[in-house]
């Protein structure tokens, strides 16, 4: 087997050298009977060409996004990664290496993990940030875990313009944990009346914004009643491409802000893995989840790095850590901070401008087919728009024409009486022909 | 050489993208439209591939050298691997394409998950949690919500002190107690001790097995036999997998749920922490409660179930614990790790571990103390820091000789049940040309240390790109993120 | 622009510190009248988004060999190349590394030479090799060149089975040298009498084995007689995975080997970049042409390697260098040495097994239909077949169908009254499926 | 650490390529399968990839520092090069497919070849040459074919005696005589020289422009008319090419045949020696004896013309230069970096270059020697040695002197008209931070020198993988090979 360097002969020496006629001696601690005699019922080791036509054919059978104008986003998007990127990211020594226990031959994880805090503080508008999480998602079910020790209070806000996964990963966890959330219902208009359902018992309220459904929220007077009433305010972000052209939540008076990362560095992937930006005040570090680099010097006295405040983490504080987190997503933070290096902060402004005004067009062009209600005054690259029958259904013919329109509501809020209700979603990648083609599509088919 | 961070040399105004120029169109932003610099700083392409390039030459890794970190599994990541995740068909692919348009990538997942309840011969897998403390995470929630569903109070938890830290953590973060149950002096969990900690409100056990000492349990299928004699569940950690696969199977043993970190078992890189993945098996017991989203076969279709609205009869999914479904990058590579070795290699590879192991264990154990020796090792050998008594040199003086040996250190202080743990895993990526120069380096070492020779340990590394770094520092004053320094006028 | 990391800030700073007022002063030898006004008649630059559009667009209307049923060969294969090799080649290092002129920091590039200069000598039965040509048809050129360096004649003779491309390379070089090449006539059926073509004045006869046509040559008569007459052997390989199960020229007493190499590590890449292999005897050494690793020792007395008998070469010797060639094919020949190592002695013999016998199998089945005949007694992974008609058509015919059944030989001879004969090439790449369909289609063609 | 050689860990029944196991069908080999082992070590896939990264790590490469080689070009290598050059369309796709099914294929080379002549002011270009040298060739012998075919027997080629190595071997290697015209005192060839050496044996000048001393030669276009009055043709070296680009075309100054390096003007990476690609482009003088194959290009459509047989009227090529129809990969890359620069972006890249290159002499000129200091440099500056003079410190010194400093060294001892020669070429793709540092410290090291430092120099480099190399002893008695070495019994 190529991945095997042991010869026969090899394992013939060392069983003798350990002294054992055979290798079964050394699972003696096996109850005999559970040892397995055969090989189980699944195929047998092969060759690279062949994993390849098998893994191809699966691939092959997959609409793939460039292939065709694309509109899907609803948290993940489709952004162009430069070359470099993916180049650097399979380099053996950010590839192949671990958690940086031992700082003296990591500090090239550890210098990256320092910049990518630093420039997702930034980003975020934040004082101190963490070295990633798993995602968006679970990074808000994070921080709202973070918002209860805090407060005290194990009561969260979640509003109507929250990720609907999101929302759920949030109730999951505080459902187990015992901890009561309020969920808002769908806004898709942004008419919710969110300050109404702050209260004293409320830990922290968790806004999205842009919203789901692609508003731009004001941020600044929930901070407000949030702050009045003791409770935190948790801002989410799952397009921060978005942050190079609207204030960051840090700005706007949140405590903790939570982003999905996907956009920048990292493909779609039907899904993962992606990176979860999580970034809070400086005081509220000691109750931060996950890794964290920090700067220290070393026994000459040159700059270095290392992983710092482990006192916080489970392989320490075991049942009192502050999260059961063991990894985050090094490889695609690493991803992550080499494109927003890359960009630097013109090319991200420049990149969210060309991602506005598309979504804008896009947005003007189909408000003009008779029978499609555009909800959005405010957006970025992502909107919502009302057909005059169900989206699901537009969809799936839309797509049999070789067009992804974007995503139905009710694919996220099944039942709630929002069939009619489309996202749309436009960015760099997609060329002005491709919105004409979804335009006169939709105009068709309607 | 040093290398600057990008803030020191980068600059706001450059870009290595270039895109072209915005219209002049109007903004549709409200009154959010950013109005302050970010300090974000930019690098033009050579520059950014230099300063990558150049950190990246800081760091160990398995490409470079052996990387012995027990519990860990630095074993080899294949390029197929990576390779066959860049397909289009799987990395272009958004998760909220039409199901109709991603046919293959959900039968991918759905092949996975049979290889993984296959090997495991377990009923069902939950293939979303994104590391192997998230699977855990969502095997605990399968078991409490089992337990709910059955109508019984048992809130608490028994997990071994020898355990892995997010044990305890994943079941008291959804409000389970923990009880600690003792090791045995031969580094091993009695049943006999269960037994004795088990009362009407103990709800699971978590086990690792193969243990954190790097031995297989031999109690192991009596402990679930007593806890599922009490109406309880077995969680088993499944971070030591590997060393069994195609050996034993978990649910020959009692297993009720286990989560597979794909990237120690099935090798997806570890990415200088992360991103891993998680998929937890389960139990014909609680196997309808696996969470949202799964892949559902039936008659070789694959079915995505997203939605309660989705679910079929006897499926009662406890909820959702990720955005989507889970982490499809490392599925194909994992899926291309499995098709590679097939069932006939995958053995070989758990084997070879366990070989290499012992026979690390064989060479050395004249010279190194190790805490149990009456069992074998499974895919790692503990040894304690006895053999360093009285030389002034501590374990952590140790590994960091051994960096300047050209090694990563083995695994250290954990578990913590022994004095001064060393956790060796070479796993079965080493040739044994490969694991005698170790050895060979080791006992040199075990011989300069005990000759006392301890400033070659106190004071290493020395051929490292950094001399021993100040932690304590570091804690006590925090200094997370850079910012402009004072203008030195 | 992306790749320049001047700024305008740093362009004044420049020129201001150089003491000039504008960048043209710097170019100030340039004619006035010669200096360019304005932009030439070329687009603007562009990012990445847009150059893959344009580039993806062009290798779209390319019929992928690996999405079809592929029997194309004649100088170049089809093989499957390993994950890994694509990746090692990538490494910073080793891609963006110059020639090892600095052997202290370049101590990769020479130990990987030297390693490939042993495994071609090996694999090619010879003594010595160099450190890579441009490719076999180049080599086959200067390994004509080195035989009247070495005989002090200047009359080559080209047999009948060498590739019609490598013996135009010969005659173009031969011919503005004023050097004689004797050209034998094509020699599909093997049966032409090469001996009588070697004289005294033959400086050396060029045969390649297996040859064009795929039949397999014992070069041991044909070194007698050739060296009976004080001519030297050249021997030429254009498919080095034969190696793994035919006896290596080098046995058969080739005086000079050739090699084509793109088999192992290089992709087809429509026709380039490849990697020419050349060995000779140790006692040929100094007029050799190419670059050569040699190992020897440092200050401290650690083996080290470093390039050397550099006196041979065209910076030291002008006019009388041995060639004036001045690169290798580093980077093609890395990749083939990695994929060889990655192969060894037994993967390498195994691999030829398997592209022998599917070629053997598909020789038999298209020989089995009426009016093909198969040319070939013996052969290795290709093979010609006589067809009823003009092979061009009917492969222009199969191509419309998606099959690319091989080379016509009027591709290679126009004029040469072959219209009839059709390559065929097998490798372990084409499934059953493949040469099933291969068989199908010519059946129903003819 | 030391990393031992294929030949000393393989074994030649490892491999690390799985494949299937062939039948037991009869073979066709007649009397010539194989008899004896090959003696080819094989490696598993870890073994071999922790080989080749680890040998790699002893490089030294423009994507880890500043490679200032002069007249070798060590730009940065765009990323989006590498993954344009994988397009399945490109990579894989056979020279010999029917042209039919190869149409954007055809096309790449068609546009790849106008760029090269519009920017160079050209008429026809020929695609094939593999390499510099291999397009000099090509260029040479187009030459000597329109000599020969306007029945002109004038056997001799200028070069001046600054030329690089490759200009007299080429001429030598297809029949010419050489004849040396002597340099100027302030680095130029005069046209006046020419004229003298000119008789009616001669038939071309060969002449690197920019020149190998780094300087624009001033009298170019006289010299070019000198050749043309005698009838003979003028061939431009275009090693350095990349200093004009966008600024002067070849063309415009009276060049007939030159050779473009890819590698170096449009940065295809040089991959440690190569490959290469050569493309050679024509005036209208010269366009008709383009050698095979090339593609003609006509109302968009490109066609490849490959034999004698199709070639349209007036087409003369004078025969066949290499296999198959030259370097796709490299074209492919080339045309990625020409479509990202654009017009702009490669005028650009060259004023750029040249200005980092004045940059560096205006910073060094005070404490290094410039040996021509009458004219601007181009994109390359040359010093000599004569700042060493009494120092004890060699060029070669200094060179390894700058390893420990963490840079490649300069082009040493080129070209040879200058004693001592220091050639400095930064290239576009350095930041002005990066020259600076470069400056200081060469500055640095210019007073170490002549401050009396000099065992700094002569025991250089001692951070390097190696010490100095003994490179007599290696071409006094050459060790070409591995062998196995004798039994140590």
């Amino acid at each position: 087997m190529r991945y095997h360097p042991l010869t026969d002969a090899d394992r013939a020496d060392m069983l003798a050298r350990i002294g054992v006629s055979g290798i079964d001696a050394l699972y003696a601690d096996v109850p005999a009977d559970e040892l397995l005699a055969g090989f189980l019922d699944l195929p047998k080791g092969r060759g690279e060409l062949e994993v390849e036509r098998v893994m191809g054919r699966l691939a092959a059978k997959n609409l793939v996004a460039g292939s065709v104008p694309f509109f899907v986003g609803a948290g993940a998007y489709r952004h162009h990664v430069p070359a470099s990127v993916d180049h650097l990211i399979q380099r053996s020594e950010f590839l192949t290496s671990y958690t940086p226990y031992q700082p003296e031959i990591t500090q090239g994880t550890l210098q990256v993990l320092f910049e990518f805090q630093t420039q997702v503080a930034n980003l975020l508008g934040m004082e101190v940030a963490n070295a990633s999480m798993y995602d968006g998602s679970t990074g808000t079910g994070e921080a709202v875990l973070m918002a209860h020790r805090l407060t005290g209070r194990r009561k969260a806000v979640l509003a109507g313009g929250l990720h609907p996964h999101y929302a759920a990963v949030v109730r999951t966890l505080s459902e187990m944990a015992g901890d009561a959330v309020v969920t808002l219902p769908p806004d898709p208009t942004a008419t919710e009346d969110l300050l109404a359902a702050i209260d004293a018992e409320t830990s922290c309220v968790v806004v999205q914004t842009p919203t789901v459904f692609g508003h731009l929220v004001d941020l600044a007077a929930i901070a407000d009643k949030a702050h009045a009433v003791g409770a935190l305010l948790v801002a989410v972000v799952t397009e921060v491409v978005a942050l190079g052209a609207i204030e960051p939540p840090g700005a706007q008076g949140a405590d903790i802000v939570v982003a999905e990362g996907q956009s920048l560095g990292n493909p779609l992937g039907f899904g993962g893995p992606y990176v979860g930006l999580f970034a809070t005040r400086k005081k509220f570090v000691r109750q931060m989840p996950g890794r964290l680099a920090g700067e220290t010097v070393d026994a000459e006295g040159r700059r270095g790095f290392v992983l710092t405040l482990s006192t916080r983490e489970q392989h320490i504080r075991r049942e009192k850590a502050t999260s059961n987190i063991c990894t985050n997503a090094g490889l695609c933070a690493l991803a992550f901070s080499i494109h927003l290096t890359l960009l630097g902060e013109a090319g991200l402004s420049r990149l969210a401008t060309l991602n506005h005004q598309a979504a804008v067009a896009l947005a003007d062009a189909l408000g003009g087919i008779a029978g499609v209600e555009v909800l959005n005054d405010t957006l970025f690259n992502e909107f919502t728009i009302r057909l005059p029958g169900d989206a699901a259904a537009l969809v799936e013919r839309l797509a049999a024409k070789g067009i992804l329109a974007g995503v139905p509501v009710s694919r996220l809020l099944p039942g709630a009486g929002l069939d009619d209700l489309l996202l749309v979603a436009v960015t760099e990648t997609v060329t002005p022909e491709d919105r004409a083609a979804l335009v006169a599509a939709i105009r068709a088919a309607i | 050489l040093e290398e600057a961070l990008i803030f020191e040399i980068g600059r706001p105004d450059t870009s290595g993208v270039d895109l072209p120029a915005p219209s002049a169109a109007k903004a549709r932003l409200g009154s959010l439209a950013r109005k302050a610099p970010l300090g974000l700083p930019g690098l033009s392409e050579p520059e950014a591939v230099r300063h990558y390039v150049r950190l990246s030459r800081r760091n160990y890794s398995i490409d470079a050298g052996l990387y012995p970190l027990g519990s860990c599994t630095m074993k080899h990541n294949p390029r197929l691997n990576e390779k066959m995740a860049r397909l289009a068909g799987f990395s272009d692919v958004h998760p909220l394409q039409p199901t109709s348009t991603v046919p293959g990538a959900l039968e991918l997942i759905g092949e996975v998950g049979r290889w993984l309840t296959e090997l495991t011969g377990m009923a069902a897998v939950a293939m979303s949690p994104k590391a192997g403390a998230h699977g855990e995470l969502a095997g605990m929630m399968a078991i409490k919500a089992a337990l709910k569903a059955r109508g019984l109070d048992k809130p608490v938890v028994l997990v071994p002190e020898s355990a892995h830290g997010t044990n305890p953590a994943t079941a008291a973060a959804i409000g389970f107690e923990v009880r600690a149950v003792p090791a045995r002096a031969d580094g091993t969990v009695g049943a006999a001790d269960v037994r004795a900690a088990i009362d009407e409100r103990v709800g699971a056990i978590m086990l690792t097995n193969p243990n954190t000492c790097g031995i297989f349990e031999p109690e192991v299928a009596e402990i679930a036999a007593a806890i599922h004699e009490a109406g309880g569940y077995f969680y088993c950690d499944g971070a030591n997998f590997n060393a069994i696969v195609g050996k034993v199977r978990p649910g020959d043993f009692g297993v009720d749920a286990m989560h597979i970190n794909l990237h120690k078992t099935f090798s997806t890189p570890h990415g200088g922490g992360g991103p891993g993945a998680g998929p937890v098996v389960l139990s014909e017991r609680l196997a309808a409660f696996a969470p949202l989203p799964f892949v559902r076969v039936t008659d070789g279709e694959a079915v995505l179930v997203e939605n309660p609205e989705d679910t079929a009869d006897g499926e009662t999914p406890y909820g959702r614990l990720t955005a989507f479904h889970g982490q499809m990058g490392m599925f194909t590579r994992a899926y291309a790790y499995m098709l590679s070795h097939g069932a006939d290699g995958l053995r070989q590879a758990s084997e070879d571990a366990v070989l290499s192991a012992n026979y690390l264990r064989a060479c050395l154990s004249d010279v190194m103390t190790l805490p149990f020796p009456d069992h074998p090792s499974m895919h790692e050998v503990l040894f304690d820091d006895r053999f360093l008594d009285g030389t002034g040199v501590t374990t952590l003086d140790f590994a960091k000789a051994m960096i300047d040996e050209g090694y990563h250190p083995m695994t250290m202080y954990f578990p913590l049940v022994v004095h001064g743990a060393m956790l060796i895993e070479p796993t079965e990526s080493e040739s044994k040309a490969a694991l005698d120069l170790f050895a060979a380096t080791l006992r040199d070492l075990v011989f300069a240390a005990t000759g006392g020779d301890s400033e070659r340990f106190t004071g290493a590394p020395r051929f490292a790109p950094r001399r021993r770094l100040d932690e304590t520092r570091a804690a006590r004053s925090p200094k997370l993120r850079w910012d402009k320094p004072a203008a030195a006028e």
